[in-house]
């Protein structure tokens, strides 16, 4: 089979949904065509095979943007919207939060919300303070959503897919550095499960608890680790919330040990649920406490070597690890 | 303009009495103290939302504000589950965990009920490009207040409204009070429906309380959206004759504001018309009469029934919830 | 002393910090005189005293209300600004979380911005679905803020002087149904500090975490538990993030137990932080796992006995408590 | 309108060239690789920035955006500090943790920059609200594009500015497109200054590629607002004649546009009115010259200073890191 890149994958995803189910469309900033098929290109080609209506390039407005994402979701369409960079939803929580999450419930059940919210983040492009936050954490504390992200590109392509299938919101997070990894292409209606963890590498002295780009800092530590005869299992979430606990904690039950991952801020990010969850319920399998990575406690610094010093660090990553299992 | 036709004026007059008698309702129950629920009276503003929904066909689609309660039964939501939602009960249009601020009816079009102020211009928005996208033929109609053309979203939704040309009519009650601050204390502008201009989008601006002007605008303006000319901003002059919530003070309003409102009473006006067009006190007080036995029906239905499963605290948050 | 209501002791807080500092004042919506002083009445008589430029009532535009109180704040005021009830943050995340909290820092320090943001929430009051939500750990996520909540009064009072006087931007959380607490007045130039918790109540059993109104739940259970011989200490933190860790592993490692409560949504909740924070922390001495307890996982409810099932039971509180101390 | 005396003219076109050159010698250095980081051209739209900075007091207060240079530069803002942050060192402005997306420097007025479209008009408001509060006599001169005309934050800061009368003017470079799209795709607006009416705020429109008209508009607009009077809203027309960000893609640019962007390039135009009024060729080099020389300087000053310590990323998060 061919390789595809990230991007390729969630083009081709939403493609083939567009195909199979006219109500899929796509809205958001510099999506269409004329646009250039948006800035990242996962919408290129796709105003050509469907039209401008189906492919809606819309003003800077965010707020309208979700907001025509609820309504057409309401009216039975499956919108899929792009907020072109995670901080921006901070013009646009509302919509998220007090509606699209609760507008299922607050209804009674009448009126799922079946849509997607595409966006990007990440630190280590250079983008500064306001453009490179994972904000996960956010949606994950609200009822009512996925929060989804893939860490590479035949996860895209199948968690894309069941996000369009889904009957309520998903928060779909892109990180900019993954979208140049490849897979091979998992073809055709491939679809990975929402709420489903991956085991990525198998091991026995620590469960490493992570999802998107740091999958792959997690997966490489795991094979400098053993080497020196520290055997890490590395588990990708890629669903973050409502997470797949089952994996979680069984993998936690056989090494006894865990530590969460995560490039969003560590104090009161995702990782706090999991370790939390960990604790309570892996008590009596535990053989020390659970410990947390994330990035440092600022807003994402300019300059180059003072951002790539924000981002958890594979040297920390590794020296948390030996602690834990006692080998420091 | 033309008359509007008898049995449409028949209409709307029904409309509004249903508005204003589960208004009077509504109040005599928080009076008693039968119910203890936020409720948002809608005195003042009853003709504007009937003659708003009476344009519509019935399967057009409606959002609306917290104090919805006029759009919620001018466009014919089934009562007894209107009282059994605003009652917290099982028998509720949202099994009582919406309520009053949050009302949604999807079989009459009633979409979505928000109590955040202006969020549902951009959702109306949605609504309206599912129409245009499936050809569908329906109009939206977004109610909302002064108050709320200040926030982000109405711009937003306006803007966006008009370039795509979408099938919706962005409709202002202008009750001259945005909780307690008075429209000159929150806008220099001199009124709402100016601002569609800077949209390159129609704006008109009505009196709210004078059948005459309200219902043929409205019309007008929904004819224009489905026709796929575009939206219109309508704004209805009119005004809260009562506090923000029932209950709550409006010892803020000035001598000046209440005078001048009491002499807008739309009622008043409304029967006048009434009998002009040759109906009689007899045949409008029987429809007051048959809509008031209807609604006492459905208070006692909505007192009567069972509240809902406290299971339904864990029920529809996602779909494997459901 | 007299007796004060947190209303009084809010209102007496900003007077007196709007005496002693020209460039302390007041917007938001409904605010001043002319709208009776603000809808929970906590600026009442301040317009009279300070006039409309220091009360000033704003439009319903909450981005403009948070980004004018970054903007004084960044010309040297010190603006303390209203956002009636705590949903509607979604719709200016971005003032805050992009601009309030980051500018001290993007600036290389240059502009701190002292502001205070005044907000009002709680379950229990019938509002519903869209104006019921706590939202402090979206905030306690953010590097660059506080984030206070007070549980009575007298705190009211100390907490509103110490976050005037703050160099950095605070997120105030006052709980509608903690409006009418009184407490004996501290009186005039009382401050509570930022990042200190109080030990409600001793105990010697249980560390229970909380804050805000659940802090009375706290302390009439530990009253109950107390005469079936469990001694419950009772800790509100006062100020969420950054929280006083101090107290809270020095009460853990006394206890050798600990319970995280809020009312907002238990996953992903502020209690997750603290949890995972103890147990990495308090490894040894403690008995058994960190539990947590917070609101249920949906929208709030409206219908009254529907809304009350919601909220954390004293029941599940007590026999949390049991189960942890091994009496169950 | 009375001509520009000589001085204010020469005074304009000093800064419309610091722009220019600094703008030139940004590319050049991506383009040979020396730097790589983030920046936002502003070729096209130098004389804009630099009229409306000409218009202002050196005390007065500038909130721009990531294509912000021009403001930054016009301003005055000491270059090696800003190339010290744009290379992300420690002499710069915010020791190089802002960057150039977020330039600050409250001794030359530069307030915030920000990258978040539209954030910077709602924070602009409360810097002219100190000055309203304090008297101090300042105007606060907000920039930003048509595309940050469309969301919310615009209309929530223009109808509040002018509910209060702040002492603020709205500068909106409309260089017709919002990254990728076109004005046209964006709004459905004949412009961006014919909303101001909806607000009840002054809205003027300007060429912004001609010195005549852009900065006596400026002036009136500045003079206006520090007088009491209230706001304005100033669009001025102008082109962006790069890519969004130095090295994207500008391929969806139609060649009409492409012809009629060069044909309006400010930079012969304002030459030729130096021409006009008597400058001549020789002192006009002198000061590009001049400007050349302490930009090389300023350069290299950045590219030798040293990195920011590591450390940087604990501080300035909260007064206790400071
Ligand atoms: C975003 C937001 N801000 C504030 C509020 C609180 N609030 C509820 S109703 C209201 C006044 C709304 O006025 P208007 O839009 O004129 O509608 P009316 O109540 O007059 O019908 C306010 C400020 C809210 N619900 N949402
Ligand atoms: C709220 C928000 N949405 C989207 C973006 C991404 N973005 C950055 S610049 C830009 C275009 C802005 O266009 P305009 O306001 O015309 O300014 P110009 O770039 O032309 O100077 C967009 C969409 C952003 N930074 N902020
Ligand atoms: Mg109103
Ligand atoms: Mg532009």
């Amino acid at each position: 089979m061919a390789e595809i890149t990230m991007t390729q994958a969630l083009n081709l995803a939403i493609d083939e949904a567009m195909a199979e189910d006219d109500g899929v469309f796509c809205l958001g900033e510099d999506v269409s065509a004329k646009q250039g098929g948006g800035v990242f290109k996962v919408t290129a080609g796709l105003t050509e095979k469907y039209g401008e209506h189906r492919i809606r390039a819309t003003p800077i407005s965010e707020t309208a943007i979700v907001g025509a994402a609820v309504g057409a979701a309401l009216a039975g369409q499956r919108p899929i919207c792009e907020i072109m960079l995670m901080n921006f939803v901070g013009v646009c929580m509302d919509q998220i939060v007090n509606h699209a999450a609760k507008l299922r419930f607050m209804s009674g059940g009448q009126t799922p919300c079946p849509m997607v919210l595409r966006t990007t983040t990440g630190v280590g492009v250079g983008f500064g303070g306001q453009h490179s936050d994972m904000l996960e954490a956010w949606f994950a504390h609200v009822a009512g959503i996925h929060v989804v992200t893939p860490s590479n590109a035949a996860d895209a392509r199948g968690l894309m897919r069941s996000a369009i299938d889904a009957n309520d919101p998903v928060i779909f997070i892109e990180n900019i550095l993954c979208y140049g990894l490849t897979s091979e292409d998992p073809g055709p209606g491939y679809r990975v499960p929402l709420g489903k963890a991956a085991v990525a590498r198998e091991g026995s002295d620590i469960s490493l608890i992570t999802y998107g780009r740091t999958v792959l800092d997690a997966m490489e530590i795991a094979g400098e680790l053993d080497k020196e005869g520290i055997s890490v299992e590395v588990i990708d979430l890629r669903t973050i919330a409502p997470y797949d606990e089952e994996t979680v904690l069984a993998s936690v039950r056989k090494t006894g040990r865990a530590i969460t991952l995560h490039e969003a801020v560590k104090p009161f990010g995702t990782g706090a649920e999991i370790a939390a969850n960990i604790q309570e319920k892996c008590w009596d399998s535990l053989k020390g406490p659970v410990r947390r990575i994330g990035g440092t406690f600022s807003a994402v610094p300019f300059a180059t070597h003072l951002e790539q010093a924000w981002i958890p660090q594979k040297s920390d990553m590794i020296a948390q690890i030996k602690a834990s299992v006692g080998k420091a | 303009m033309a008359e509007i036709d008898r049995e449409k004026l028949l209409d709307i007059y029904t409309r509004t009495m249903k508005v204003n008698r589960t208004d009077e309702k509504f109040r005599e129950l928080l009076m008693q103290g039968k119910v203890a629920v936020m409720y948002y009276c809608v005195r003042g503003q009853e003709l504007a939302s009937a003659a708003a929904m009476a344009a519509l066909d019935d399967d057009d689609y409606v959002v609306c504000t917290y104090r919805g309660q006029g759009e919620q039964t001018a466009k014919g939501i089934p009562i007894e589950k209107w009282w059994g939602e605003c009652l917290g009960k099982e028998t509720g249009t949202c099994k009582g965990k919406g309520g009053t601020m949050h009302i949604t009816d999807p079989d009459t079009g009633i979409m979505v009920t928000t109590g955040v102020v202006g969020s549902g211009l951009p959702i109306a928005n949605g609504l309206a490009m599912a129409s245009q996208n499936n050809g569908d033929g329906r109009v939206t109609l977004v109610s909302f207040g002064d108050g709320a053309a200040n926030i982000g979203g109405f711009h937003e939704a306006m803007n966006m409204a008009q370039l795509y040309k979408l099938p919706i009519v962005f409709f202002c009650q202008n009750n001259r009070y945005g909780e307690h601050t008075a429209f000159a204390d929150h806008t220099d502008s001199p009124d709402i429906s100016s601002r569609a201009a800077g949209y390159g989008m129609k704006g008109v601006k009505v009196d709210g309380n004078n059948v005459n002007e309200v219902y043929p605008a409205m019309e007008e303006a929904v004819e224009h959206a489905r026709s796929g000319k575009g939206p219109v901003l309508v704004e209805a002059m009119c005004y809260r004759m009562m506090g923000h919530f029932f209950g709550s003070d409006f010892s803020y309003m000035p001598e000046e504001h209440l005078a001048e409102m009491q002499a807008e009473d739309p009622l008043p006006k409304l029967r006048k018309v009434m009998l002009e067009r040759q109906f009689t006190e007899e045949e409008l007080d029987k429809i007051v009469a048959d809509i008031d036995a209807e609604i006492d029906g459905a208070v006692q239905h909505a007192l009567d029934a069972p509240l809902p499963s406290t299971d339904e605290i864990y029920k529809d948050v996602l779909e494997e919830t459901a």
